[in-house]
């Protein structure tokens, strides 16, 4: 247990922040992230540290042993997501204090979700335990769902009641899985599944259904009809922690169940199934990300298209390979981590066109360059690692994955890699298109604070370094994976 | 609309045939938690084997199941329609229901705190408990008997923090001899859970409280203290 | 074919009638109920599938417990939005809803 | 064969079906609770009386009450709430 004791401080400092932002009047609620973001980002960096000297663990709360008690699971994926998530949290939560400024109080409840959000996605990147990742699911979802109501205008309340039926139906059937499981094994610890599993139809069709919920709560196409609206109309720090961060839990949690439970029960038929649907998430995301007039629209598609390239791991490690399905891990785990950084750069840097327009339509954008030049580079640096041109995260990611095809002799998933690439030039170019056309419509913007600008541009700047430095998150991240050892 | 039928006959057809298949087909466990709960129970500081499982080996999913419970509260809070309902112009106001009333009310205390202590040898625990102090106060709402530490935004936020303020010291004080959060030391077992299970009844049933409209106006929004239409159930 | 298999079946059933309740209805405060009965459901087959043959299991009863508050709390939550929704547009359903 | 479960079982699922079904909302609302209780009935019979307690006072009782009131809400006529001149509407 050494180098352990920040552990539980991940989830237990957030929910205290949590309860004490209820308790504080409201203008004292933004001014609790300087005592909340310094503690929370000394806890990741030290449970890093725990993972770099000692190696993965796992951690036993109330000192009971796996099937009785819960175990969090300290391993390189957990350690990556944790730091992700401070990263990005922390850069959204100095946003949204600028940002909110201008919003009614009932905004200033922004700050008690995002401690909720913040504790029950770090829930759930150390979970171990398969009840208890539906617990910290519903924790995570329930303020999602709030965090999308904020703005309490039908739009708004509209796109929260679609999220919140998604993900409530999402949980049912995730939880129907659990039960099915614990019928069938006797217990809920991942560890204790992963050595009793064997291949018969209850396994297959618990997985199935906890499989549908969670691509319910992903959003992968064509399951992803709340996301738009919810991702699209919310606030915006609250669209790029959701986009950046919340769909990638649930992908997070298929992921870990895929390795416990998958391998040896699904047929290759399924991993290929969610291949061709991560691929039609591409294309489709897309195209209507392409179609959109809204410019936070379009960022909200184009996260429907990029959740495509995250499903390309399954085909890519289901009967390849060892080399091929290592570099697939690699290359998935970095798209997700560079999509984070790029998607919530996205969505502060067109939230600070907004600002600055004074419209959400991006035919208003027209002459902006000349004024916002620097709103618009962040939104072109996350652009690039969108399109996965090189140096960037997305590129990494593509190249990883373009290399794991091939060794893996599945050359299609090249075409859409390739024309997913082409599809998000596509969009991004047509912001720009408008961004440089000069025209009568504005002489002027309005300024926003400089912070904003600077929170976004830092975002950007990340998803572009973390391609240039992808070794060393890389080396992390296989720390303790079934696919890492391999 | 016959579409949309159609296709959820279809699904929950399937649906429910995996389910048969996957009962029919399941297999028996070999690990067998039961028996574990068994022999822990000794350690666990409490003698019903429920309110071990949720207060001591699985506290953990306890302690989220409380952050849910209060992210629904603050939801609430957020959205709060701009028109809560003032104690005077509510419910029935029945000086019959308030004299039953005077007599209901400690025994619904009686009763809940039988269920609390109940909680740690027989069924009962915190959430019944909670819950059943939850209904006195809806009880109390409907007789239109006005409680001003009701009306307290303040107060009654502090109830709602109390219950996960103290299960959250608890788990990180206890961690001060080096073990993991949440492990209480076996002598001592038995009351931290009891401490623990009050807070959590206080807070549980003024959470489940708040979740009504019948709660107090939000003090710090001046908009609130205007007065009301009427509403009738 | 003992008690705990019967309300196993019936959680199956349940799960099946709420889940074509939850599509087939386009009224939210319909779709919540369905979302209710669905979740007794799923929470009849997790206790009557653990205990058929093995007896009584404390570790589902617990279980269930943590999964009925969570349901409240989701419904609290989804009463909260609709209502809003409700007064904002005057609809029990929501728009372009196929 | 255990007649008394199998007949406990059936009545729950003819009781969320017509929760389903009923044309009336308030009738609906009236059938979840009854299914709710006799849920808590089936729980008893699986030997589960603390979730028979919860789900007859949270399951049935409180989310039944929260149902009945957002029914209540459904009722009053829209127009009073529109005419509210302080309604952000």
């Amino acid at each position: 247990m050494i180098g352990l004791w920040s552990v539980p401080l991940l989830f237990a400092l957030p929910l205290a922040l949590g309860i004490l932002s209820l308790l504080v009047v409201p203008a004292w609620r933004p001014r609790l992230i300087f005592v909340g973001l310094p503690l929370l980002a000394a806890a990741s960096l030290d449970v890093l540290a725990g993972l770099a000297t000692a190696g993965p663990q796992v951690y036993r709360l109330g000192d009971w042993i796996a099937p009785l008690g819960i175990n969090l699971v300290v391993d390189g994926l957990a350690v990556g997501m944790i730091l992700m998530t401070t990263l990005v949290a922390t850069l959204c939560a100095l946003y949204a204090r600028v940002y909110l400024r201008d919003h009614p109080p009932a905004s200033s409840f922004f700050w008690p979700l995002l401690w909720f959000l913040w504790a029950g996605m770090n829930g759930i990147w150390l979970a171990e335990d398969i009840f208890n990742l539906y617990v910290g699911l519903e924790v995570m979802g329930l303020a999602a769902v709030g965090m999308v109501a904020l703005r309490a205008t039908p739009q708004a309340l509209a796109a929260a009641m679609r999220y919140l039926l998604a993900a409530l139906l999402g949980s049912l059937a995730y939880l129907l899985g659990v039960a099915l499981l614990y019928a069938a094994y006797g217990t809920l610890s991942m560890a204790g599944l992963h050595e009793a599993a064997t291949n018969n139809a209850t396994t297959q069709v618990a997985l199935a259904l906890i499989i549908l919920g969670l691509l319910l709560k992903t959003a992968l196409f064509p399951l992803h009809a709340w996301l738009p609206p919810a991702h699209g109309g919310a606030l915006t720090p609250v669209s790029a922690l959701l986009s950046a961060l919340v769909i990638k839990a649930s992908f997070y949690i298929l992921l870990r169940l895929w390795l416990v439970l998958g391998p040896e029960v699904t047929p290759e038929l399924t991993a290929q199934l969610l291949g061709v649907l991560g691929a039609g998430a591409v294309f489709y995301g897309g195209w209507m990300a392409w179609r959109q007039h809204h410019l936070k629209q379009l960022v909200a598609y184009s996260t429907v298209a990029q959740i495509g390239y995250l499903f390309l791991f399954f085909p890519l490690v289901t009967n390849t390979s060892p080399e091929a399905a290592r570099l697939a891990w690699d290359g998935t785990l970095m798209m997700l981590v560079a999509h984070a950084l790029a998607k919530a750069a996205l969505f502060l840097s067109a939230g600070n066109l907004i600002l600055a327009v004074g419209s959400p339509q991006i035919s208003h954008l027209v002459g902006i360059s000349r004024f916002r030049p620097m709103s618009l580079f962040s939104f072109g640096l996350a652009g690039v690692s969108l399109m996965g041109l090189p140096p960037s995260g997305g590129f990494t990611a593509k190249w990883l994955l373009l290399h794991s095809a091939i060794l893996s002799g599945q050359w299609w998933w090249l075409i859409v890699l390739f024309l997913g690439g082409l599809l998000s030039a596509a969009y991004i170019f047509k912001v720009f298109r408008m961004s440089f056309r000069e025209g009568p419509q504005i002489d002027r913007s309005v300024t926003p604070p400089l912070t904003l600008d600077v929170v976004a541009l830092v975002l950007a700047a990340s998803a572009i370094l973390i391609g240039l430095f992808a070794h060393l998150p890389l080396h992390w991240l296989r720390m303790g994976s079934v696919l890492g050892m391999g | 609309m016959i579409l949309r039928i159609v296709l959820a006959g279809l699904l929950c057809l399937g649906v429910t045939v995996a389910l048969g298949w996957a009962v029919l087909e399941r297999p028996m466990p070999v690990e067998n938690l039961p028996e574990r709960v068994a022999s822990a129970m000794p350690e666990s500081g409490v003698e019903h084997p429920i309110t071990a499982v949720l207060l001591n080996f699985r506290s953990y999913d306890t302690l989220l199941e409380i952050a849910v419970l209060l992210v629904a509260v603050v939801v609430a809070l957020a959205l709060r329609e701009a028109q809560p309902d003032q104690p005077e112009q509510m419910g029935l106001d029945n000086p019959l229901l308030r004299a039953v009333m005077a007599w209901l009310l400690p025994l619904i205390l009686v009763v809940a705190g039988f269920l609390l202590w109940a909680g740690s040898y027989q069924p009962g625990g915190a959430f019944q408990a909670g819950s059943v102090l939850a209904a006195a106060g809806v009880l109390l709402r409907l007789a239109g008997v006005t409680t001003n530490w009701l009306d307290n935004a303040l107060l009654m936020r502090a109830g709602l923090a109390l219950g996960l303020l103290t299960f959250l010291g608890i788990g990180l004080l206890v961690m001060l001899p080096g073990v993991p959060f949440l492990t209480y030391p076996a002598a001592h077992a038995g009351t931290l859970i009891l401490v623990i299970e009050l807070t959590l009844t206080l807070s549980i049933g003024l959470t489940l409280l708040s979740l009504f409209r019948l709660t107090p106006p939000y003090a710090d929004d001046p908009d609130d203290a205007r007065p009301q239409e009427d509403r009738n159930l | 074919m003992s008690g705990s298999l019967v309300f196993a079946w019936s959680g199956v059933l349940l799960f099946g009638l709420g889940l074509f309740g939850f599509i087939a209805h386009r009224h939210l405060l319909r779709r919540l109920l369905a979302f209710n009965i669905m979740g007794s459901g799923s929470f009849l087959v997790l206790v009557g599938l653990a205990q058929e043959g093995r007896g009584v299991d404390p570790v589902p009863h617990a279980l269930v417990i943590t999964g009925i508050v969570v349901a409240v709390a989701s419904t609290a939550l989804a009463l909260v939005v609709f209502r809003r929704w409700y007064r904002a547009s005057g609809r029990t359903d929501l728009p372009e809803d196929t | 064969m255990p007649w008394l479960d199998l007949l406990l079982g059936f009545t729950i699922c003819v009781t969320a079906g017509l929760a389903l079904i009923a044309r009336d909302m308030f009738r609906a609302v009236i059938m979840f609770i009854v299914f709710g209780l006799l849920m808590s009935i089936a729980w008893v019979r699986l030997h589960a009386p603390d979730i028979a307690l919860a789900e007859a006072a949270i399951g049935a009782g409180l989310t039944g009450v929260l149902l009945l009131d957002t029914l209540g809400y459904l009722r009053r006529p829209f127009g009073s709430r529109v005419d509210n001149p302080d309604d952000p509407t």
